[in-house]
């Protein structure tokens, strides 16, 4: 017992928090649609999340990525105003957005500079780009509805926004466990030194996985942009800590101190659905803060359940 | 009796560390504790520096029963320790790191730092006088950081017991010489002295008395004088030694490793050397000579400012490891925990990181197959007689020789044409020495060129057909068949005028 | 002639838009204008506020900021001989005037408006952000509303985590119908981000919902929804270019050795609906 | 020379920088009087930084730090407002600040728990406390004057705020460099089992450098209200990615990978003059993120000329 909770401590902390929920809320909460709308509500936050993982599984941050979301929102619409087609202006995002990352990821694995300042001063700078494209206002208007449908309706039963996530998911998870690429990022992550010495290359491997986190980090601001109809030049400001968050959850939900996708999925679910169920249950902003942060504390605190001391 | 110890037990999860071992040592006496790798000694240890907390047995200082809790109890009793692992924190020069947890000297509230150094100064002088005091411990080499934690256990404040858990694992035969002077003193002021060591030859020479260990219990006990190498082996190991000899001259073939006017030292010299086909070069030298840096630079890790490396002919790019790699090239590094295991991998994963291509579930697609993983494990467990649980074991629950033999198993299955060897059994028991060193040669019988580092003498002898001496950054001596003699090495490794002592 | 206009909040729409118009306005009179924004960070504000202030600027326009919020640094422009002027803050004995649209009245129209739509009865959703002091205000007059209708009942709300309001709002809202699905009549927004967020989650969560939504600031994604007969009915459009204006020329007056004509000028808010955009919904 | 940019990069950064905008605006940059004003303006910053360096000596993150100024600013308005005298007042304030800073210190070295999560957690739940206390507003007036001293005026020719940073940084400085406690705080950062193995408390240190970073920032709180009049439940948003650069521009700065506290400063002080000489120059708000991000990614390279590659 004390065994499985130590395995899949997180996991079980989601469990329990969707079934307190279920039985405080049966009707709302618990409804299958609201469990399917959870899906949608947590699918911007998770895709962030699952670029950090990425970048962490390198063992680097990446601060960048709330600027990078605010840009692909802002610059998506400026292509769109300008006529561009959507598919065009996506993929022109999304490539920027590549370019960004590589610049991040070559600095920081070329130079070895703290990824945490060098990201930090790229994100400032992506965020200049973003003001100076949108002259500091919320764009909107002239938003193709064929673009809009990106994140919205259903496909087949689900919320297009959940296949979004299903997909990345999919692909990461087969990225980062499946491929060479996965084992080589998760080896430097590891133990720089010792990959290096066995023959990774750190810098090419290391900047493609701030591509992938920069370019993730767009296609949310794209997503948001369709989800809502207005891009903002702060837009992406709030995903920066709460990815993370997703990601560290994650970290302690299954491999011990690694980042990995099911874990960050997982991390990005509780963070979601304490927010649904708060929000549905009425509870009040304040309350609502306390509590999460209470639960969250409590999420990574149930895997020392019999742990030895420090 | 000091310390008395008796029936202790320690499980961990499945693994029994000890099962009931039992250990006497007395005042002012050099103990030795041997055991293969895995045995159990550092566990022992760790119950006295009450960082394992034992199943049952007891555990007596002066004939009273003791419970140690903490390190700061240990400490308090008079125990200070040299743990196996090196710990040092590496922005931290030698003179901080000597004073981690230890009362510091102060002026007022303040820490007086020239009260520091001066402590450790004296204590240096007598075990390493040509240690850096002032470079932090990152920056050292495996050996000096060695010599760092002799001298944070042996400094200031009289101790009653000291542990050294292989203190001289990476140290070469001058170091290792002072540092058995030291211990003698010790002894000779009253102080009982655990000595941990695979070099049994320095067991025999420095100690009074001795323990062995087998699969965690006590197999045998008895006093140094009148036992000889052959009884410690079958004591440790059941059954008799498997002595390697010295090494046939092979038929060298043509050049495979040339290094051509490497500049190398502080002094703007140059390097040149040559390995051929089926040829072990062994380089020695003391503690920072030098010898890791030319290694990692002819692997491309470290930067050269000039000159040309080929293998096989091919010009080798500088920092391109990868192409060294492609080209029948192999590293095994010295610090196997920092440079050569990634910890939080599986083993599996950590013997195909060097070329995942070989795992590959199709060949023309970049997926790994989790089946050929573990076959490839399975393979080299079974090639290198490696004692592992499953291939998904994190590599750190491994013994000490059993984790050097991933870092060469990482390398097999492909055609090696250059082998470099850096300590490459740091820390390994006689058995596993002489399972590595029969790998060692059968890679160069199938015609690879190896370059080899080692601080210890034995290895040194038996593998090397040539031998390169290194002295602060130069070459001071290259000897080849019979010239190969320790006096001849010992000389040329102290045969430099930077050096403040000559050889003892 | 440099003037620096300072604001902590240039991401949102209208203080965006009062910046930008005002930039317009110094522009045509030849004056050279610069936008500092300190990213909701006042210690910053006060910061940017004494550079400015060692730099000699002409002037200095606050916008969407109580002054009252960095006293110190409003009255050393003043000792310094630089006149400051506010637009949609508050008044202050160091500020030459302040132009606004009263935060206050806005939060009362907007009320009495959705109150009246309701029928004086009904069961209302609100959001709000009460640090920001402006928005604050709106949610007092919300308050003093609420006590004049005993049967206008608030049964949710929501604080508005910026930036983002209007996913915050939408995920919100989302959640909100999930409880009170079928008793909602009314939703009460601060400002339009959130009010838009709701519709958007309305539209796809519960697309036969039948309630109002109203909101403040005119913002161009509200109007859009006005006009195409969604559940929103109406916003209060505060007139920024107009402030902007009223500011720029009262500043003219002050720059040329005049007085402005009053401590406070208020700029009335326009009411935005179907009907005003022309429109007739069914 | 090399040698010294490589020793003093970020240094050199810092004064290259001052000696730039001195010659682009010599009469407003460049006066006495500005400068000196820039030393008041970094110091809210440069508090809540040195809080942020004695964590990351002990290599952890506070995430709360920037929740922490909040509370303070909010809690101290709040007792002032109850009429409790002022030196009581900031004396609560502190005391309930070191107890958040105990819990989180306690959770992180305790339990293991990464401090990231941990005190992103903490720091959610004081959020909460704060908005609760605050009612979610903005607190301001019957602050007395008394106390608005604490952060206004000068004394001996120097503003009064930036006597307090003088002040913080000589005690940190001691506690850091010069008493046995500072040396524990980096032995556990440096290398924690060995700090262990050697008989360090961990447990006990790690919470005592938590409490210090709380007290300091809720000390910015306290000093920010003195400064600007008024608190917001949200006012220390904006210190905790910039006091984080801080601490990494400065562990570039001096000692290698360690965060110190004369590098911090430094840090401080080029995020500072940057903002200020921009503002002077007249520099809009997008540019001005352009030129910061390239000045601080300059500022961290600049030290690698001449390093060797990855
Ligand atoms: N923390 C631990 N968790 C699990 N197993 C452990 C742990 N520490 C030691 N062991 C196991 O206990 C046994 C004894 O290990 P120990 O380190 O004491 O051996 P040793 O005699 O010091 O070997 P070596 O000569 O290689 O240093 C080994 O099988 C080892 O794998
Ligand atoms: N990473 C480093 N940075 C700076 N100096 C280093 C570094 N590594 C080693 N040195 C210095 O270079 C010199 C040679 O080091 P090297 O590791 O090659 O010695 P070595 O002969 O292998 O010694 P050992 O036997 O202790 O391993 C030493 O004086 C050491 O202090
Ligand atoms: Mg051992
Ligand atoms: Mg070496």
């Amino acid at each position: 017992m004390t065994g499985l909770v130590r395995q899949y401590g997180t996991l079980i902390a989601l469990i329990a928090i969707v079934v307190v929920f279920s039985i405080a809320s049966p009707g709302a909460f618990g409804s299958m649609s609201n469990l399917v709308n959870i899906t949608q509500q947590m699918t911007l936050l998770a895709i962030v999340a699952i670029g950090a993982t990425v970048v962490m599984a390198v063992g680097e941050f990446d601060l960048s990525t709330a600027s990078i979301v605010s840009f692909g929102g802002i610059f998506v619409v400026y292509l769109l105003k300008l006529g561009v087609p959507a598919p065009l202006a996506c993929f022109l995002v999304l490539a920027v957005a590549a370019l960004f990352g590589a610049v991040s990821g070559y600095v920081v694995s070329r130079f070895q500079v703290l990824s945490f300042i060098a990201t930090l001063a790229t994100g400032t700078i992506i965020g200049g780009i973003t003001f100076w494209v949108s002259d500091g206002a919320t764009l909107l208007g002239d938003i193709p509805a064929g673009f809009r449908d990106m994140a919205r309706g259903h496909m087949l039963g689900l919320p297009t926004l959940t296949w979004w996530l299903i997909a990345i998911a999919l692909v990461v998870w087969i990225l980062l466990d499946k491929l060479e690429f996965g084992r080589r990022l998760y080896a430097i992550g590891g133990n720089r030194e010792a990959a290096r010495l066995a023959g990774v290359r750190i810098v090419s491997n290391t900047t493609a996985a701030f591509v992938v986190s920069a370019v993730l980090s767009a296609l949310v601001g794209i997503l948001l942009t369709a989800r809502i109809g207005s891009a903002s030049p702060t837009g992406g400001g709030g995903y920066l800590l709460t990815a993370y968050a997703a990601v560290f959850l994650g970290m302690t939900a299954f491999r011990e101190g690694e980042a990995n996708l099911p874990g960050t999925v997982v991390g990005a679910a509780i963070i979601a659905v304490i927010g649904n169920g708060l929000t549905i249950l009425g509870v009040s902003t304040f309350l609502q803060d306390i509590i999460t942060g209470t639960i969250i504390l409590s999420a990574v605190l149930v895997r020392r359940i019999g742990r030895g001391a420090a | 009796m000091l310390l008395e110890i008796k029936g202790l037990e320690k499980r961990f999860g499945g693994a029994r560390a000890l099962a009931g071992a039992n250990l006497s040592v007395a005042a002012g006496s050099v103990h030795g504790l041997i055991g293969e790798n895995g045995a159990g000694k550092s566990t022992l240890i760790k119950t006295l520096s009450g960082l394992v907390r034992p199943d049952a047995g007891d555990i007596r200082v002066d004939g009273a029963p003791i419970a140690i809790s903490s390190v700061r109890e240990a400490e308090a009793l008079g125990f200070r320790f040299i743990h196996q692992e090196l710990s040092l924190v590496p922005q931290f020069d030698a003179v901080e790191n000597a004073f981690v947890g230890r009362a510091y000297p102060k002026r007022g509230p303040f820490i007086d730092r020239a009260a520091m150094r001066r402590a450790v100064a004296a204590t240096a002088a007598a075990i390493a006088p040509d240690l850096p005091l002032d470079v932090p411990a990152g920056r050292l080499t495996t050996g000096q950081k060695q010599l760092v934690e002799i001298i944070r256990a042996l400094m200031n404040e009289p101790a009653r017991l000291v542990v050294m858990d292989e203190p001289t694992a990476s140290l070469s035969e001058g170091e290792a010489r002072r540092l058995h002077e030291a211990v003698r003193a010790l002894a000779a002021r009253g102080v009982a002295v655990i000595y941990i060591s695979h070099r049994l030859d320095e067991v025999a020479e420095i100690c009074d008395a001795f323990t062995v260990l087998r699969n965690g219990a006590t197999a045998g006990t008895g006093v140094m004088q009148g036992t000889t190498r052959a009884d410690l082996v079958r004591m440790m190991s059941g059954h008799e030694e498997i002595t390697s000899g010295r090494p046939s001259v092979p038929a060298v073939g043509k050049p495979v490793l040339e290094v051509r006017d490497l500049p190398f030292g502080q002094r703007g010299n140059t390097l040149s050397l040559t390995v051929g086909e089926g040829e072990i070069l062994g380089l020695y030298g003391l503690v920072g000579a030098g010898r890791s840096s030319l290694m990692k630079m002819i692997w491309g890790a470290r930067r050269t400012e000039g000159g040309t490396v080929f293998l096989d002919g091919h010009v080798l790019k500088p920092g391109d490891i990868h192409a060294r790699i492609r080209r029948g090239g192999a590293y095994v590094p010295e610090d196997r925990r920092h440079e050569g295991l990634v910890t939080a991998r599986s083993i599996a994963e950590n013997v195909a990181i060097s070329d995942l291509s070989r795992v590959r579930s199709h060949p023309a697609l970049p997926v790994t197959s989790r089946g050929r993983l573990a076959a490839r494990a399975e393979d080299i467990r079974t090639q290198l007689s490696v004692k592992m649980g499953s291939p998904w074991a994190l590599p750190l629950t491994l013994s000490g020789g059993n984790q050097q033999k991933l870092l060469f198993g990482r390398w097999f299955g492909g055609r090696i044409r250059l082998l470099i060897l850096d300590e490459p059994t740091r820390g390994v028991d006689v058995g596993a020495k002489a399972e590595i060193h029969a790998i060692v040669r059968r890679i160069a019988a199938e015609g690879a060129a190896v370059l080899m580092t080692t601080s210890d003498m034995d290895e040194l002898l038996a593998l090397s057909h040539r031998v390169a001496v290194f002295a602060n950054g130069e070459i001071t001596a290259r000897l080849e068949g019979e010239a190969i003699t320790p006096p001849r090495i010992i000389d040329a490794a102290f045969h430099h005028e930077t050096r403040r002592e000559p050889a003892a | 002639t440099d003037i620096t206009i300072l604001t902590p909040y240039i991401g949102s729409v209208p203080t965006n838009e009062m910046a930008q118009s005002f930039k317009a306005e110094g522009e045509k009179r030849g004056w050279n204008v610069t936008i500092i924004d300190t990213r909701s960070d006042f210690g910053q504000l006060a910061s940017r506020m004494e550079d400015t202030i060692n730099a000699k600027a002409s002037a200095i326009v606050l916008v969407s900021t109580d002054p009252a919020q960095v006293e110190d640094q409003v009255a050393l422009a003043a000792n310094a001989g630089i006149p400051v002027i506010s637009l949609d803050g508050s008044k202050n004995a160091h500020v030459a005037v302040n132009v606004t649209s009263n935060n206050f009245d806005l939060g009362t129209q907007l009320s009495d408006a959705l109150f009246k739509a309701l029928g004086g009865k009904g069961n209302i959703v609100k959001f709000f952000h009460s640090a920001h002091p402006g928005v604050h205000q709106r949610e007092l007059a919300l308050d003093e509303a609420l006590k004049k209708n005993p049967d206008v009942k608030v049964i949710a709300d929501h604080f508005v985590k910026v930036p983002g309001p209007v996913d915050d709002g939408r995920i919100a809202m989302e959640n909100i119908l999930r409880q009170h699905g079928d008793e909602i009549n009314g939703v009460w927004a601060a400002w339009d981000d959130p009010g838009v967020g709701a519709e958007l989650a309305t539209e796809s969560e519960k697309p036969d919902a039948k309630f109002i939504i109203m909101g403040i600031d005119g913002s161009e994604q509200a109007i859009e929804m006005i006009k195409s007969c969604t559940r929103y009915k109406a916003t209060f459009r505060q007139d920024f270019p107009k402030m902007a204006a009223v500011g720029a020329e009262q500043l003219e007056k002050i720059l040329g050795g005049g007085k402005a004509d009053k401590d406070e000028l208020f700029v009335p808010a326009v009411m935005i609906t179907p009907e005003t955009l022309g429109v007739t919904c069914p």
